[in-house]
């Protein structure tokens, strides 16, 4: 376990404070916040390449606020990934064991193993320069990993990556951390990232921690107007994924069954943009696989457009504009319809 | 195929900068060239041959080297101190370290003798480990260092700042401590800016005249005398005129033009433009 | 409030590099400043009225800023060149300016000789109009612009790369000549550059000694005769000894650093670090 | 008008070559290409900023290809602005005026009418780095126009705004463009960005021109796959807008109205994404304002989604997933309902 306990980082401009924080023991933890709300920084104090002013950061029960990063057993990737661009992929990945001093054979066992397990064998040779954005992304979760760090720290990991290579890039982190079962702390400004990955979040403002919880619980209960303005734009549910008919998949989210394009099983989450939703008074049958009745359950007027949150249950909440707002008629406790098609909605 | 523009009038102002710098370049160079082939390769050769002049150029070489040895060990630390540390004054140390090119020269080995005599301070300290400043090959080498050394830190602090600290941290990271941080990523990462560094301190050390000239005229060099080859230059000129001392002149530029292009060619390759 | 980092204890290697900085500070300060405590006040102040040095300190000073004036008007057209033009050799010919920093300054002297002595080529056209180099204030000149200008150039140059090249071609579609552009917008964003150059330049020649010595020893200026500061210093040396030297080349050691700090403060000042 | 005549201009890597143009005075114009494409040097060449190898350039009968480019009377605004940092606002729109050496009140007279224009007037006294990238795009459109050039050429000057600041941008470019009646050469990389402003767009691909046209009839006649592309994923209309029922707008494209949200009225392009589109057997009352008949006419499979092009006419292009596509049963020929919301639809 992770335990941060009331740290204070100088900025420059402003101070990172009251930070306190306590991460379990293979956790894929998130930290969210705004550009510049100093989340690299913070990164930098547990692993201890930032002084901090005040507070403590303990680690597995030992105090490691003192200690020089080498012996901290923390792993970090930064943003641009920070290959040593003088080292080909074999040397940056072997550069860890090499420092430690390992036998010549054992590096190279590690290194061809996480090479296999990350899927860079086949670049071994390659100077850094020379690679993709995903390609030097997962090098550089090679070179840490093959040093076992109990916690795995990882700045932006995906922002520098078009959306393709993010979505990948996103499960192939989420298959590692099934796999090597390390703790991971993972910084991020995207909130539709935080839900892909991580198990908890912490939502970090202005220097501060506005709150700490599920990504459901962020979503559902926003403990502030910030937080709020994170979440408000999306559905997100947990269900559980199994065969449908006709081979697409069947989202049980705790009541209903949403028809989902989807190739994962068990235990998922799926996300749904307020705006793909359709309101009606009766059920529509059409290309959009999914239509359910449900009751009006809250009103939230902003401008040309309305939020309105449908309750089957669970709640959905949905974005449709003023003048079909007022066409149908809606207010709350009125039995409507909503549908949307399977392929707006994002199972992960 | 060959690539032929647009034939478009050059501007008059493209016209007078190329012009102007012609004028620099040909104020620069022709003196040098000229000085170089006014003697006849035998003359050269035959000059090269004369013991005052090989043993003064033999020291000018190996003083400057021990020079950019020293320069290496005490200013590489603080070029990398200087790119990576903030702290207050720190804009004004680095201005500091440029005075040695500023301060006369004559000055500068006054000043040294001061510090570096045999009856002053450091003088004396040296003095009981058997080490003396003043007309010595130690001395030489103190003179060299002083007016040549913030070349060799400029460099090397510009080629630290290049290095992206986040290699350090990530090598800190994974588990290495300080000292092999900086010699497995800060310095094979810096080392081209360090070695023309390097190349401009010696050859800017094995230039000097001021203060060697103050510090250590005449020094005992494996079993003989000799003068540093800029002081033999002026020597000859002062007792036997221009005539007599173009060859050595000669010489000693064409050593110079030699070691510095081919070295800074050695720094530079493999590097785009 | 005050700050107070957490306590760790500093690494080996911070230490150890602090430690060789100080040392390589302490090398260059001590010298320097060890000279300029020597002499009372009162000693400095009739050293000052001695006719013969402060004749030298304005023959310097003037010297210099001729100098620097004249690598104006030739350096910057050239360094302005370099930083846009692109050219087959463009490499090298950056390289070769930095020349005359590490050519042997006596050596630079009997090559500039060779070239403006009253009996050779560049020497007697001059004469015609009435310039004669050796042992006159054009000499000097010549001597300082030759060792100096490299400075100049390569920081005018420095300064232009940073002008974003976009401006001026807005400029010109906005109707400026190639000149107007180059006045009105490259020349003030690139001034902080090349004032310091010029700084640079202007100290540089001022400690020139080898080649101003071989040129221009003794020179008529404003109806007497003077040297230039390093020379009349390093007289001083040879003819009196150390002791004698010593409030001279503390005088000049002051002014060059009053001189050369305060002209590097109003080129950085209002400059973020 | 501009002519543009078999120019060849050296990129280094490679040859931007065969380029043939003729813009008409006035006329806003587009050059669309991919980055890299050597769009920037183009406007250069044509500006006389960038030599040229073979060619000619002509404007309104006058050939310039050898004058130096501040006789041109062309102007140029750059992606990021280029802004004097040494002068304040009013001395960059001052600039060309100044060199022109008129009469001190009449320059004071020009520049105030000119940010008046553009809407700057405010900021006359500020320099250029305290102002946001809105207000520096702003004030070089000034700085250009106050020197009334014959032509306009923009170097992608919307990539660096941020979304709202875009949209915000390119109502002004087109004011602009109808107020001062230059014309204008814009270069981007963004199609839609091509379709909301330009009269007639040049495609351009490495380094060749591709096909010159209408915005439509790139759209709909692209006479390469590269074109094909740019343009395939979009459903561009023109149209007549008139104030609908309800207050809301109706946009009468041929045969068929749409109710969209816009305040504009007139002749008015709109576009619409293909994953927008519900495809239904039945008519499907909802939300949705929009709901048409029409009849498949193509059909094109890309993996897991179907492009169905149905025709109402006009055509309109429709994602959906392969599932629903079979579960519809759809082939040519087949009639089918498609509905959208008024809102799904961008207006310009």
């Amino acid at each position: 376990m992770i335990a941060i306990k009331n740290l204070k980082v100088d900025l420059g401009d402003f101070l990172l404070q009251n930070i306190d924080l306590e991460i379990n023991s293979g956790e894929y933890f998130i930290i969210l916040g705004p550009t510049g709300a100093g989340k690299t920084v913070l990164l930098e104090a547990i692993a201890g390449l930032y002084p901090v002013l005040e507070g403590e950061v303990w680690i597995d029960g030992r105090e490691v606020t003192r200690l020089s990063p080498e012996k901290r057993r923390i792993g970090i990737v930064y943003q641009d990934y920070s290959l040593f661009p003088h080292l080909s992929v074999e040397g940056n990945i072997a550069f860890g064991l090499r420092l430690r001093k390992y036998p010549k054979a054992s590096i190279k066992e590690k290194v061809n193993a996480i090479a296999e397990i990350v899927g860079v064998t086949h670049l071994l040779e390659r100077k850094p320069q020379t690679l993709s954005g995903g390609e030097q992304q997962k090098v550089a979760l090679a070179r840490v990993l093959v040093t076992e760090p109990e916690v795995l720290l990882l700045d932006e990991p995906l922002s520098a990556l078009d959306p393709e290579t993010k979505e990948r890039m996103q499960s192939t982190l989420k298959e590692l951390h099934r796999r090597v079962g390390v703790t991971i702390i993972h910084v991020t400004h995207d909130f539709e990232e935080a839900v892909a990955l991580g198990e908890r979040v912490a939502v970090l403002n202005n220097g501060c921690i506005a709150q700490v919880g599920a990504p459901e619980e962020i979503l559902r209960q926003p403990s502030s107007e910030f937080v709020a303005h994170f979440a408000l734009s999306r559905n997100i549910f947990t269900g559980k994924a199994e065969e449908g008919e006709d081979g697409h998949a069947c989202v049980d989210v705790g009541g209903i069954k949403l028809r989902a394009i989807t190739e994962l099983k068990g235990k998922v989450r799926l996300s749904l943009r307020p705006e793909d939703i359709i309101i009606s008074k009766e059920p529509l049958h059409s290309t959009a696989r999914n239509c359910f009745e449900g009751v009006v359950s809250d009103i939230a007027h902003r401008g040309a457009v309305v939020y309105v949150t449908v309750n089957l249950p669970p709640d959905f909440i949905c974005l449709i504009t003023r003048q079909s707002f007022e066409e149908l008629g809606l207010r709350e406790g009125v039995k409507v319809w909503i549908t949307f098609k399977a392929s707006a909605m994002h199972v992960f | 195929m060959t690539k032929t523009h647009v034939w478009r009038k050059p501007d008059g102002m493209s016209i007078i900068f190329v012009l102007l710098g012609v004028i620099i370049l040909l104020f620069i160079f022709a003196p040098l060239l000229k000085t170089v082939v006014s003697s006849s390769p035998g003359v050269l050769w035959n000059t090269l041959l004369d013991e005052e002049v090989y043993s003064s150029i033999l020291l000018t070489i190996y003083a400057a080297m021990i020079a950019t040895l020293v320069g290496l060990f005490l200013g590489v630390p603080l070029a990398y101190l200087l790119a990576r540390r903030q702290f207050w004054g720190k804009r004004f140390l680095e201005g500091l370290i440029d005075i040695p090119i500023v301060i006369p020269h004559s000055a500068a080995g006054v000043a040294l003798l001061f510090v570096f005599g045999s009856n002053f301070l450091a003088g004396e300290v040296f003095h009981t480990i058997g080490i003396s400043f003043f007309n010595s090959v130690a001395g030489v080498v103190i003179a060299m260092i002083f007016v040549s050394i913030p070349f060799l830190i400029d460099s090397a602090k510009e080629g630290f700042k290049t290095v992206d600290v986040r290699l350090e941290k990530v090598a800190r990271t994974l588990g290495a401590s300080p000292w092999r941080s900086f010699f497995r990523v800060s310095l094979p990462l810096a080392w081209r800016s360090i070695f023309s560094g390097s190349v401009m301190m010696w050859a800017r050390g094995a230039s000097e005249f001021g203060a060697v000239l103050i510090l250590a005229y005449y020094v005992p060099f494996f079993g003989h005398y000799a003068r540093v080859a800029p002081i033999l230059v002026a020597d000859r000129f002062a007792s036997f005129g221009l005539e007599y001392a173009q060859p050595v002149t000669a010489i000693v530029i064409l050593i110079s033009l030699i070691v510095f292009i081919s070295l800074r060619t050695i720094a530079y390759r493999g590097e785009k433009a």
